[in-house]
């Protein structure tokens, strides 16, 4: 049974319609890659999953309609979001943006920061003051310390360097195989996706119009939907 | 049909003074039963810019022919020349600034309550009549405040121990309890109308400082003193009105009041009672629209005032008795009785310049 | 002026300080911490004066009226943040400036509708009158210092709720961004009127306290509101320990202005017209302060900079 | 050889105990693009903070133009022609698209104080504007709300923007973010023609962006530059490949 | 034509018919009202412009209100008692001339907003809103407690100024000379929010840091907002101080300044429009209510509450939808 499934879903900004129908599944221990030029509706979708936008359509996680959950609900299921553009809680120490995240289970402060030693250094620092880098790592260590079953990684690398990159994917296969926790992955570096994930969706102007193995994923298609 | 305007605060922080003022106006207005006469009550909010509002709506649209009820000085000041330079008549239940006793005066402005001054210098005149001879004296920094002050000093003539201003609105009154602590005063006026009165007074009581207190009836009429409780106690007030003046319109207005409206009056209800009686009194003899014989009228003050004896002066504010009030308890409730009299024929020191001479 | 009468002004001063923050506390947690700018919150204050007043008739006793002031002012703030500020926090601040405006006239009238115009009787209970001298001879009431020793305690409880306690951290991070911070599993709204009713009861309480050495009248919350947001505002919003400095600054400006700037106008002048122009311009000391620290430092003397 | 464009003399930044900066001098000469990597942290949008004016250096010096600039405000410096680009977009959300590029366009011509005449009828702010919209890709996009557009989108803005001011010398932090490979590959293609028109100065971690527009690449590690050179220089170097680049080398 | 168009026409006939009708049937207080509403709303469009276009949510608003209803005071007193205002360096007399004192409202109030902007605009955010309130209260304070034109009992002038050809005793005169001002005022606003001007402005509340990037000094183009804001705050002030022939120093309070934002904010915050129509809703709803009952401003409350709760983007924004630029 797949851990997460969306069938047919639809979303709207508004007046303006952003989702025409997305079908996704993942099940459980898989890492699924979500992958579509600017613009075509992955952060819609991602924002729907974690019941930011009001979606239409099949929308469970687990056995739970997410549909009528407000946000923290769904979270709380095993959710866990490294959202678009980093979000750290400005005003608040490293450490206090971990802890305002903190749910029981086997992640906690002191492994997130094993895994980036560069947070252990700036643990008293205001978030807004990290480097962009800096920011991201604590945007990953924060959804973790949610202990989450799913792990939802909105263009999580962005701006980090190559070697932080690779630490980070990594860090991401390695919490895969050891806790069994499926991911969503939305990245740019197709390279990095075809290590890491199991399957991909590509999504076009709102629509699933491609799903498959990462094996699948042919030159061909990829020239065709992701303009490679 | 003659209509009148009432213009008083009904809403927000100074309420209770619009409200007895109110009630005491129109108990009269009841008790005389006239159908003839009708009175309009509007809420002026206590800013003057509605008060103003409220004039111009009353005699432009209601075509009233006299105005009435302004509790605060500032808020006269705002409708008061206006509306006397309309040729309407304004009757004084309470706010009666120097200003229009003075320089100021109008043909058509009646001042029934007294000139502000005069309560502050009953106090001034009882301490000079007490031997106190180092009294500390204090009131807001506004002009109200600062009359109060002079009206003090006017009939006190001696050496001060401390003359302090405070800020308008304040509550906490440490600093000059403190003040007051190390002057060596004998004694203590102050003029603080409202909650300031209330704050300073239960502070005072608990500051271990023990002298005799002084001020204007203000700070210690009945609805205030409920508030104030035990820390009132003793202090005198000067007063032109108390509940136990020994005349027969008094005591129907007293035992009237409580009847109908199940509290005591204060000074305000009988200020309003007042004013409702004098109008009363002229509208049986002439009619407003004929303003000479009118003015006659009610400058002949032809009624039975709840002050005992009442004339008006060439600028028509009253001539009266000020007495000294003592606050005393009777059964629960804080009140006041009347210990001595202070000034006898008190006009306003503000007569001679007043060119209706 | 001697020195035990300045030594004596100075402690007023503290004292006054002290007693501001007190009066400021619900607020700071409320406009500090939420970013909620509540100008109901001098309301939420007379209700716990008026509630105490009421209760304190009715039993006598100041201890059930002090319950009945914190209980009577976080029922009202958790009914206010339900129905009205819940609504609010995603607008920008000029949306909670009217609908909290809003909030004043019919609390402010409410009030009077259910007690009458004049102003209650609220006293301080017997085994706190009095006064006690201190070393150096000054004579202080006992009640005074009681309030002191409340307004540090709340000061200290506030700190530690905000700085050290998982609800205060998940609160600080709902007012940088409470769409993710629900997305990370946390239920903010709860937690806002959780926080909301805490801030109205110190309200409540503060109204209560200071309303037994002050009149509880209807308006009486106002002064306290203009007040409490110049304390917190000096010293840097979202600061606990800037707004107990802000307020100890308020408080002795305030009351060494009183007494020092008419002293200091004799020098010139006679003393009427000194009293006069020295207490006119105390009145401006603490606005004057305030914008003094703004032009140094914009962001209060704790505020965080940018 | 021509003066650069823009150079830094031992700029040097501490934060505290950190040294975000530590004695930077760097060159950007006509022409060319100065691509600067290093490690998150490393100091990067430090570095351009001073350069643009809106961190003031403890020590050291910014030359523009041939011209001490380092006590200059942020938008004295642009107005002689220094534009940027922000890392995290600061675009006014609430305007369109359009008016984001026409306010470049005002900021160029600098005259903002007319009160009467209207800016969307202006047509030589309009034709820059429109002209910079048309370079990036955006501009079918000009009437939306800034606010309604994707990440990506917004990156692109972010960039016409910058090209709306027609400067002498570019300062990017990182244009590349966000944009997916498509999007990439088009603004590397964009960027190499705009080095003719002014030099750029590129703060990027997108490599395969870098090792293609770059002329000279400077690599900063804990605010130090520890080696400038070509392309081919720094992918060979260790020290490089260690600090930074991995196996992306 | 769009829906907000339609909204404004049709307030604009509102202010020509009303006071036409009250004139016919003899209603010179509905005039009187209107006149109130109409100097209430040219406040309030100055105070948009600070606050819709400029962002500067300033709680002092009441200062240039007040400065211009005391310039009128001022000016008018003395002609009124013959007394000349300063003698020396040079004689200055007063006057009851309607234009000289709009033209030293105006000066005196940009003034101040120039003084009080350079001070101010260091602050940003909440605490812009707060240092703006301390100067409302410091120019407060001293009002009161300033003896020399009446301290807190305020000036009064017992008839009003005079204006060349008009005899502004008849309501109706006076009222078509303030309407007169605001829609010149309005005309003038209009054409700002288009504006290059208009557009930095904007941009310098959204991202003042993109503003300095290409060029532009953020916090000068926020002190001319003000600047232009406080004159026509003041200017609408000393046309209050004519209509009430009063002036106090209520009109500095912060009460004032909280009253002229809220006519702003239920009308529609940076609509052309908005502060005509919230001014004219809150004199309305103040004289209905007032007859209601003696608790009437719980009602008010009510009301605002609704406002705020439900519609967003106060009346205008509830009516014409959001708002559109270009
Ligand atoms: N807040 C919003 N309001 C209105 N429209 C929006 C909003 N956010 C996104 N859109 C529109 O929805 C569409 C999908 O946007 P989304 O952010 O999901 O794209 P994306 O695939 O994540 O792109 P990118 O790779 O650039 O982040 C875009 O065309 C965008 O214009
Ligand atoms: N205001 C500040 N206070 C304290 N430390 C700061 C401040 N601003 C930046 N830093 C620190 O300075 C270092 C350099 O930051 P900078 O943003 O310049 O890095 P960067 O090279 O741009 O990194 P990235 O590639 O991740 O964006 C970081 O460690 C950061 O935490
Ligand atoms: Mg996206
Ligand atoms: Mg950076």
């Amino acid at each position: 049974m797949s851990l997460l499934s969306l069938h047919r879903l639809t979303a709207s900004y508004g007046d303006s319609q952003a989702l025409f129908g997305v079908d996704l599944e993942i099940a459980e221990g898989e890492a699924v890659a979500m992958m579509g030029r600017n613009g075509m509706g992955k952060t819609t979708t991602v924002h729907c999953i974690c019941r930011m936008l009001p979606a239409h359509g099949t929308l469970v996680f687990d056995g739970h309609d997410l549909s009528r959950l407000p946000s923290h609900r769904a979270a709380r299921l095993g959710i866990g979001l490294v959202p678009e553009g980093r979000r750290c809680f400005r005003d608040l120490s490293v450490t206090e943006n971990l802890i305002a995240a903190a749910r029981p289970g086997h992640w906690d402060a002191a492994r997130v920061e094993a895994l980036f030693p560069r947070l252990a250094e700036r643990r008293g620092q205001r978030a807004a003051s990290l480097s962009g880098g800096e920011q991201q790592m604590l945007a990953i260590g924060r959804a973790l310390m949610t202990n989450p079953r799913l792990l939802i990684l909105d263009e999580a690398t962005e701006g980090l360097a190559p070697t932080v990159r690779q630490e980070i994917w990594q860090a991401v296969a390695a919490l895969k195989a050891e806790t069994g926790m499926a991911l969503l992955v939305i990245d740019k570096s197709l390279k990095e996706l075809r290590w890491a994930c199991d399957r991909a969706v590509i999504l076009e102007r709102g629509r699933s119009v491609w799903s498959g193995t990462m094996a699948e994923l042919t030159p061909e298609i990829g020239e065709r939907h992701l303009g490679l | 049909e003659v209509k009148i305007g009432m213009i008083t605060t009904l809403s927000g922080g100074g309420a209770s003074l619009g409200i007895d003022t109110r009630d005491g106006f129109m108990l009269a207005m009841e008790a005389a039963g006239r159908d003839d006469v009708e009175v309009i009550i509007e809420d002026d909010q206590r800013k003057p810019d509605v008060a103003v509002q409220l004039a111009d709506k009353m005699i432009q649209s209601e075509k009233v022919d006299i105005l009435t009820g302004i509790v605060w000085s500032n808020l006269a000041m705002a409708v008061v020349p206006a509306a006397t330079a309309q040729g309407k008549f304004y009757l004084s239940t309470n706010a009666a600034p120097a200003q229009l006793a003075g320089r100021g005066c109008n043909p058509n402005y009646f001042s029934v309550s007294y000139q502000n001054d005069n309560l502050h210098e009953a106090a001034g005149a009882y301490a000079k009549s007490e031997g106190y001879t180092n009294p500390f004296i204090m009131a807001p920094n506004y002009p109200a405040g600062q009359d109060s002050l002079n009206g003090f000093k006017r009939f006190y003539g001696g050496e001060l121990a401390g003359e302090v201003y405070t800020k308008l609105g304040q509550t906490d009154y440490a600093a000059e309890i403190a003040q007051i602590r190390a002057s060596g005063a004998d004694s203590i006026f102050f003029f603080l109308p409202g909650g300031m009165g209330i704050s300073f007074l239960k502070q005072y009581a608990d500051s271990g400082v023990d002298l005799p207190v002084m001020g204007p009836a203000f700070s210690f009429d009945q609805a205030i003193l409920q508030a104030v409780g035990e820390a009132a106690m003793g202090v005198k007030n000067g007063s032109n009105w108390s509940k136990d003046l020994d005349n027969a319109a008094n005591a129907a207005f007293v035992s009237g009041f409580e009847e109908t409206y199940g509290r005591l009056p204060s000074l305000y209800a009988a200020y309003g009672y007042d004013t409702a009686n004098l109008l009363l009194s002229a509208l049986d003899v002439a009619e407003p629209s004929d303003a000479e014989a009118f003015r006659a009228a009610l400058k002949a003050a032809e009624f039975d005032s709840v002050r005992g004896e009442f004339s008006f002066d060439t600028n028509q504010h009253p001539i009266q008795d000020i007495y000294i009030r003592e606050v005393i308890k009777e059964g629960e409730v804080y009140t006041n009785k009347i210990v001595a009299t202070a000034i006898e024929d008190r006009s306003s020191a503000y007569v001679d310049e007043c060119s209706m001479n | 002026m001697s020195p035990i009468l300045l030594a004596e002004q100075v402690l007023n001063g503290l004292q006054s300080g002290v007693m501001l923050f007190l009066m400021a506390a619900g607020l700071t947690l409320i406009f500090g911490v939420m970013g909620l700018i509540n100008l109901a919150h001098g309301s939420l204050y007379m209700i716990g004066a008026f509630a105490a007043a009421a209760v304190a008739g009715a039993t006598g006793s100041f201890a059930l009226a002090l319950v009945a002031a914190l209980a009577a002012a976080a029922a009202a703030g958790a009914l206010i943040e339900l129905l009205v500020i819940r609504r609010l926090y995603a607008r920008d601040h000029l949306d909670q400036v009217l609908a909290t405006f809003a909030l004043i006239l019919i609390l402010s009238e409410g009030t009077r509708w259910l007690f009458g115009s004049f102003p209650l009787y609220l006293n301080m209970p017997a085994g706190l009158s009095g006064t006690v001298t201190l070393p150096g001879g000054i004579v202080y009431p006992v009640y005074r210092l009681a309030l002191i020793a409340v307004g540090i305690a709340v000061a200290l409880g506030l700190w530690w709720l905000n700085a050290r306690t998982r609800l205060g951290i998940r609160i600080r991070a709902g007012e940088n961004d409470r769409e993710m911070i629900a997305a990370l599993g946390v239920d903010i709204s709860k937690l806002y009127t959780l926080v909301f009713a805490i801030g109205a009861a110190l309200a409540g309480l503060a109204g209560a306290l200071v309303g037994a050495i002050q009149s509880v009248q209807v308006g009486m919350g106002e002064p306290v509101l203009i007040l409490a947001f110049v304390v917190i505002v000096i010293g840097g919003i979202g600061s606990i320990k800037g707004a107990l400095i802000g307020a100890l600054l308020v408080g002795l400006t305030d009351t060494l202005g009183g007494v020092l700037l008419p002293e200091l106008f004799k020098l010139f002048t006679d003393p009427a017209s000194a009293a006069a122009t020295g207490s006119a311009f105390a009145s401006m000391a603490i606005y004057v302060l305030m914008a003094g620290v703004l032009i140094w430092r914009p962001t209060g003397l704790f505020g965080a900079r940018t | 050889m021509a003066d650069p464009v823009l150079a830094t003399h031992g700029l040097s930044k501490a934060f505290g105990a950190l040294q975000a900066s530590d004695a930077i001098s760097l060159e950007l000469r006509a022409g060319e693009i100065h691509a600067v990597i290093g490690p998150n942290g490393a100091g990067k949008s430090t570095l351009i903070a001073q350069i643009c004016g809106s961190l003031a250096p403890d020590a050291g010096r910014v030359e523009f133009l041939g011209r001490d600039v380092t006590q200059e405000s942020t938008q004295a410096r642009a107005a002689r022609g220094l534009a940027r680009t922000f890392q995290t977009s600061a675009l006014a959300m609430e305007d369109t698209v359009l008016q984001n590029a026409l306010l470049g366009a005002l900021g160029a011509s600098g005259r903002p104080w007319r009160f009467f005449s209207r800016a969307s009828r202006d047509a030589a702010l309009l034709d820059r504007a429109e002209a910079a919209l048309e370079a990036v890709g955006i501009a079918d996009l000009c009437e939306l709300r800034t606010a309604e557009l994707s990440h990506g989108q917004r990156r692109q803005l972010e960039v016409a923007v910058a090209l709306t001011l027609e400067p002498k010398a570019f300062v990017m932090d990182e244009p590349m973010a966000g944009l997916g490979q498509e999007g990439s590959k088009r603004l590397t293609g964009f960027l190499d023609g705009l080095r003719a028109q002014a030099p750029i100065l590129l703060v990027e971690h997108d490599m395969d962006a870098v090792f293609a527009l770059a002329d000279r690449i400077s690599v900063l590690v804990y605010g130090k530059v520890i080696a400038t050179g070509s392309v081919a220089e720094i992918r060979r170097d260790p020290l490089v490949r260690d600090a930074y680049l991995g196996d992306e080398a | 034509m769009s829906r907000e168009r339609l909204l404004n026409g049709a307030l604009l006939l509102a202010l020509i018919v009303i006071p036409g009708w009250a004139l016919y049937a003899d209603e010179p207080f509905t005039i009187t009202l209107a006149t109130r509403a109409v100097i209430f709303a040219l406040a309030a469009v100055g105070l948009n412009i600070a606050l819709g276009l400029g962002g500067l949510v300033s709680l002092g608003h009441a200062v240039f209100f007040g400065i211009g209803g005391y310039a009128m005071g001022i000016l008018a007193s003395h002609a009124q008692s013959y007394t000349p205002l300063i003698e020396w360096p040079f004689v200055i007399e007063g006057t009851k001339s309607m234009p000289v004192i709009w033209l030293v409202a105006i000066v005196a109030s940009s003034a101040a907003a120039l003084l009080i902007g350079l001070l101010s605009l260091r602050t940003s955010g909440v605490y812009f809103i707060m240092i703006t309130l301390a100067f409302g209260q410091m120019m407060y304070f001293f009002a009161i407690s300033w003896p020399a034109y009446g301290g807190e009992d305020g000036l009064s002038i017992y008839v009003r100024n005079g204006f060349p050809g008009l005899n502004t005793l008849v309501p109706i005169q006076f009222y078509g000379l303030c309407l007169a001002l605001l829609c010149l005022v309005l005309a003038f606003n209009a054409r700002l929010m288009r504006s290059p001007f208009g557009l930095a402005l904007d941009a310098a509340r959204q991202v003042p840091e993109r503003v300095r990037a290409v060029g532009l000094d953020p916090r000068r183009l926020q002190l001319v907002a003000l600047v232009i804001s406080g004159a026509i705050t003041g200017l609408a002030g000393a046309l209050f101080a004519d209509l009430n022939r009063f002036v106090s120093p209520t009109m500095l309070s912060w009460q004032m300044s909280g009253e002229i934002m809220v006519f702003v904010i239920i009308g529609g915050v940076a609509r052309l429009f908005g502060p005509v129509a919230g001014a004219g809703i809150y004199v309305l709803l103040e004289h209905l209510l007032g007859g209601v009952s003696e608790y009437w401003q719980i009602f008010l409350g009510l009301v605002l509450l609704m406002v705020v709760l439900f519609g967003k983007g106060g009346v205008v924004g509830m009516i014409a939808g959001r708002r559109r630029d270009g």
